[in-house]
């Protein structure tokens, strides 16, 4: 924490205190970018431009970003069938992204992956998975990598709080930890696993209790609080860096929409929804930073204006895109 | 083949494949408490592909019970139950996730019975939502059914009706057997007739859908459905085919096939799994041995699934599984090649 | 524990004060059975009556016994590849066991099985494994059986402490405790899975740690200590049986000889080995029971004297069995 | 099909099978520091069947890495370390195993390209000893290859000598893609001419093992090694059989097979696996859809695993697996039937 600037603004929660007006910037930039690119696409699923299904995250954006920007650029991650969040956030293109949400030959797989595969392993992006739990595992291998290579790389683990139910979970975290590999697992414990409350899919309520049984530091955080899920990353990603081994961070968070296209929401209540809606991070964020009277608003107008031009590129160039060639089906599957 | 008993004619309406699932299973959990579904999200929010629907309203959440994500474990608790007098449905969420309960039902359910020397029984069913055209992708959309057909100890199952959804369902909840019940996530919807009261079908019956005398077309699930509306454009063009639907892989009926094939002396058979040692080669390589080799006049065909993961886009997707017109061109190639 | 015992004998700890007489020579008989059972197993295969392979607990009997002689007839278990114990504790015919791994059609299995899947469902024996943590979710859904048909069954389900790595474990122990089943874990920790140390293994030293993730009990206990195994095992299966839910017990122990006929025991060294063969479970009984003055001599001489006669018989049983007949080799496949 | 390159005729020596998969790990780990070894009790045991032996004291336990027993965890490993640079080659500890490792190998390894778009690659090798006749019962003697071989995105092979065992898996070391790589117990032991030179034979190539004009006999793995000894003793009664060594099932060389068909006009394949789905129902469809269909004098043989989990019992466990006997009885039954 730079003591000038809490010495400047003593009314600020060190967390925020702890951040510079660019990061808040990025940060809110970030979460408002993943927001309206989920918007639009819901907006083109509704239209017929998407076929298939997807898992949207909005509200949960803070924990894709508070981790994934305090990543550097060479690090990894391996993400969920939630992902899209994780993807921008770690620097992907949304016009790329919704070439592929449309099928494109110019989207991210080649239309051949569709929402629940955006990877770009080329940026540390190591891929979304449909299998929950499928990540897991395959973070432990690519921090195993960066540790027999001599990078320093440190991958993070997305997945939810009902993948911790998988035993993909405990072999990871099991084989993370013996290890002492870079990496940060987090949960991004949404109290749901598709339909089943947590309350009935795990024995204990804060899947950061679990860390006990690997020997690792295990923390909890409001998920919906940027400047708070930035800094447990910080610190567990230092860690990871330092070669002192792995970190399990739960960020309590809540998905605002259905499961997936599909989902009626019989499950919980419409009070519960409006409650969680009204926890916004990304208003949260502006709205403390305003309050603290930090930046001005048109600082966060500007970003949301740059969005909104971007995200119609984006979606002009999905659509214009060319289709994949079934001649070229086959093609692909081997190196 | 004629499986619907003659009394129930009158008792006979209209449902859905899935309705025809859920009502087997609701009928199977009256008759036997010790029937019960296991998988997740199949209480509240009534299956991903909305089988399991109302049970849980009309079963409680005892016997339609959610379970967390945890595909092994649910399986091995499946069994378990199985082997100690219960009667589990085992509802997983697609069939792909299989891979994650392989050993499971592999190395304990199909062996169970045998590694126990015949002492023991494990009577579970394991419901699997599979296929493509639903633009899911690589890990939401195979159809993995020949891998049990290969694994003795294990039944195979693939209804593509709504009457033999429920009645091989109900067949499968008595068999003492481990049976794995491959659905098609594309034929819920699909309607047909089905009668009120329960009824089996004998598992490891093939069915002749339609009779022919110029080809025989073995479809598989989906496949049988296609291969009956392709066969319908080859009656156009003058060409009768014989159309029969496998509804089970293990056993396999491969007499009702032979019968056919001494008739028509041409073989296409028709399935969504990977061309390669799919259930077609099986069914080719069952033919060859056979003395129904001697009738043939031409190359037995298989059309399956093609070399690839499952692709997102739809337009992928449909070329790499066999569509109707493939069906018909694949017959009009054969009789033509024959004619030559 | 009786209070009149206790007062007759002062110098006594109370989990030994707490067995009766009878229970005490049930449980060496039974400890003793098992020695000698697997002692007389390892000569025949030494003698070429038994091929394939051979997981011996020779030095791991009290947690067997301790455990399954404080069930009743009626519970369940589900057992692993080193099971001998396991069986024998729960009542099987060493004669049947002898036919088995001689191949013969008399045995367990018909022959089938061998050493790796003898089981007796009948009698609760649901059966050794072959695959590390196969058991696991066996005994949740034998204890979710047991729940729905209101009988008041409690399974044991054992399993080592490689085992505890496998995602198996994990699913299992979460099952068992959001479903509150009559199951009791218990994990024979012999410090190797094959020539893997525990330390090098798991994150955790006692494996009993790992109950915090499942919100259950969770004990360790030393393994070689039959009465202490016995007394944690009749809380854990009281509880089970009263509806309070799964529990975990780690019995700490150690496999004297190598972990199948083929270890040449590289891993480990002679001294820690010959330190463990000092803590034997069945002479410390005898030992402790016959320096406490308790019973005679004679009467655990009798008792080895009758199992000897016992192995005699049972062996010649199986080597005058029949062979299975290969006719009818692909008989019991399908019920 | 000549692979052995002529300059290294000099080097060779004998080595067993596992001796020669040893040499090839070591030899492709001292090439490149990009591949490493991992698995269940691989380092200061030496692996299950010995075959890692001594690399941990070559090339510690950095890169012979003693894993936990977590087959998913481990295969996930493997997966993430092949994505991000490096190459490994895990041991599962029997084959029966990778059960519980489905869910990476086949909804990971094989579809991450693909469902990448090209712009992965996943460059991991899976060793595992498989098969039958140590009297490891059930669930440690599966011969599981034909589910591999229906995996879009996989490579599998079958090595059936210690001079393939080397060349293959050097080979598959250096391919970009996941090959599992299915070694015999059976014949860790066997002996054979090894070049001590690094050598790759190419993926997806049969090889001739003896050439004959009566029958073509096409074997897999150890069942290679039998149709060799069985060719001998018909050889003896005056039929000559042509014995293919398949070495890969996915790529198949369909090509070899078909070219033999053609001159000998009989086949029988022989394979390990259950023969229900197995990977002769494959040869056998691929023939019986090929030109080399119309060679055909005879149906096609097909002699797999029997319909039964592996006994323990010797007797048994030798009855429900192709014996030499067992292909000699078949060949002469086949020219028989044949010539009547
Ligand atoms: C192995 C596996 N099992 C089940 C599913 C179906 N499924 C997809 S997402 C999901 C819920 C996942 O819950 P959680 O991990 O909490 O993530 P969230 O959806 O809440 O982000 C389920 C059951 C799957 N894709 N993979
Ligand atoms: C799934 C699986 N992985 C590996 C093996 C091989 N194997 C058999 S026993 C064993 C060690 C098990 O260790 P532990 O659970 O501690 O039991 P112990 O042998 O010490 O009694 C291994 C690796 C197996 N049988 N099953
Ligand atoms: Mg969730
Ligand atoms: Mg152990």
């Amino acid at each position: 924490m730079s003591s000038s600037v809490e010495a400047l603004r003593p009314n600020q929660r060190p967390e925020l205190a702890n951040l510079s007006d660019d990061t808040i910037l990025e940060s809110y930039r970030a979460m408002k970018l993943i927001r309206r690119f989920e918007e639009r696409a819901e907006e083109s699923y509704m239209r017929g431009f998407i076929h298939g299904t997807m898992h949207l995250s909005i509200g949960q954006e803070a924990s894709a970003v508070g981790v994934v920007v305090a990543l550097r650029a060479s690090d990894t991650l391996t993400s969920t069938h939630r992902g899209h969040g994780h993807s921008i956030a770690k620097g992907a293109d949304p016009a790329l992204m919704f070439a592929e949400f449309f099928g494109k030959q110019t989207g991210y797989c080649g239309g051949r992956g569709g929402s629940m595969h955006i990877a770009d392993v080329e940026s540390g992006n190591l891929g979304a998975n449909g299998i929950v739990g499928g990540g897991l595992p395959i973070a432990v291998g690519a921090a195993l990598s960066a540790k027999m290579r001599k990078s320093d790389q440190v991958c993070v683990c997305f997945f939810g709080d009902g993948a911790s139910n998988e035993g993909a979970f405990h072999e990871a975290l099991n084989m993370a930890s013996i290890w002492r590999l870079p990496v940060v697992f987090v949960c991004e414990n949404n109290k749901y696993g598709m339909s089943m409350d947590i309350a009935r899919s795990s024995a204990v309520p804060d899947i950061a209790q679990r860390a006990v049984s690997y020997a690792m530091p295990g923390i909890s955080v409001d998920g919906n609080d940027v400047a708070a899920v930035r800094a447990v990353a910080e610190t567990a990603i230092a860690r990871a860096r330092a070669g002192e081994g792995p970190s399990l961070i739960e960020c309590k968070t809540y998905r605002i929409r259905g499961h997936s296209k599909s989902d009626r929401n019989f499950y919980r209540t419409k009070e519960e929804i409006e409650e969680w809606r009204g926890r916004c991070p990304i208003e949260r964020l502006r709205n403390e930073v305003l309050g603290l009277g930090r930046l001005s608003a048109d600082r966060f107008d500007a970003i949301d204006a740059a969005i909104e031009v971007e995200m119609e590129v984006a979606i002009e160039f999905a659509k214009a895109s060319p289709n994949p060639d079934p001649a070229r089906l086959t093609e692909d599957v081997y190196a | 083949m004629l499986d619907k008993p003659k009394d129930m004619i009158n008792q006979v309406r209209e449902l859905t494949y899935a309705e025809a699932i859920r009502e087997a299973m609701g009928q199977a959990m009256e008759a036997d408490p010790t029937v019960f579904i296991l998988g997740e999200d199949i209480g509240t929010y009534g299956g991903a592909f909305g089988v399991t629907g109302d049970l849980i309203h009309r079963f409680g959440a005892e016997r339609v019970i959610d379970t967390p994500i945890a595909e092994l474990g649910i399986a091995g608790a499946a069994v378990g139950a199985a082997l100690t007098g219960m009667r589990p449905i085992l509802e997983l969420q697609f069939s792909d996730f299989v891979t994650l309960a392989a050993e499971q039902i592999v190395n304990q359910a199909a062996k169970i019975r045998f590694m126990f020397g015949g002492k023991a029984s494990v009577p579970l069913v394991v419901r699997m939502p599979s296929g493509s055209g639903t633009g899911a992708a690589a890990q939401h959309s195979q159809s993995l059914e020949a891998w049990f057909g290969h694994i003795p100890g294990l039944k195979v199952v693939q209804p593509s009706t709504p009457y033999d959804a429920k009645g091989l369902l109900l067949a499968a909840i008595d068999d003492p057997n481990p049976v794995l019940f491959f659905e098609h996530k594309l034929l819920y919807k699909m309607k047909g007739a089905v009668p009120i009261e329960p009824y089996r079908i004998t598992i490891g019956q093939a069915v002749v859908r339609r009779a022919g005398t110029d080809v025989t077309i073995v479809g598989t699930s989906i496949m049988a459905v296609r291969a009956l509306a392709a066969a319908e454009q080859l009656a156009a063009q003058g060409i009768e085919a014989e159309v029969i639907d496998l509804r089970s892989i293990r056993p396999m009926d491969t007499e009702t096939i032979f019968r056919s094939v001494r008739k028509t002396s041409r073989l296409i058979v028709v399935y969504e799994g990977v061309k390669t040692l799919g259930v077609g080669a099986e069914i080719s390589a069952a033919v060859a041995e056979s003395d129904a080799f001697d009738f043939l006049d031409a190359p037995i065909m298989r059309l399956g699934g093609q070399e690839v993961p499952l692709p997102y886009n739809p337009v992928l997707e449909k070329a790499a599984v066999p569509q109707e017109d493939d069906i018909v061109a694949a017959a009009l190639n054969l009789l033509r090649k024959d004619r030559r």
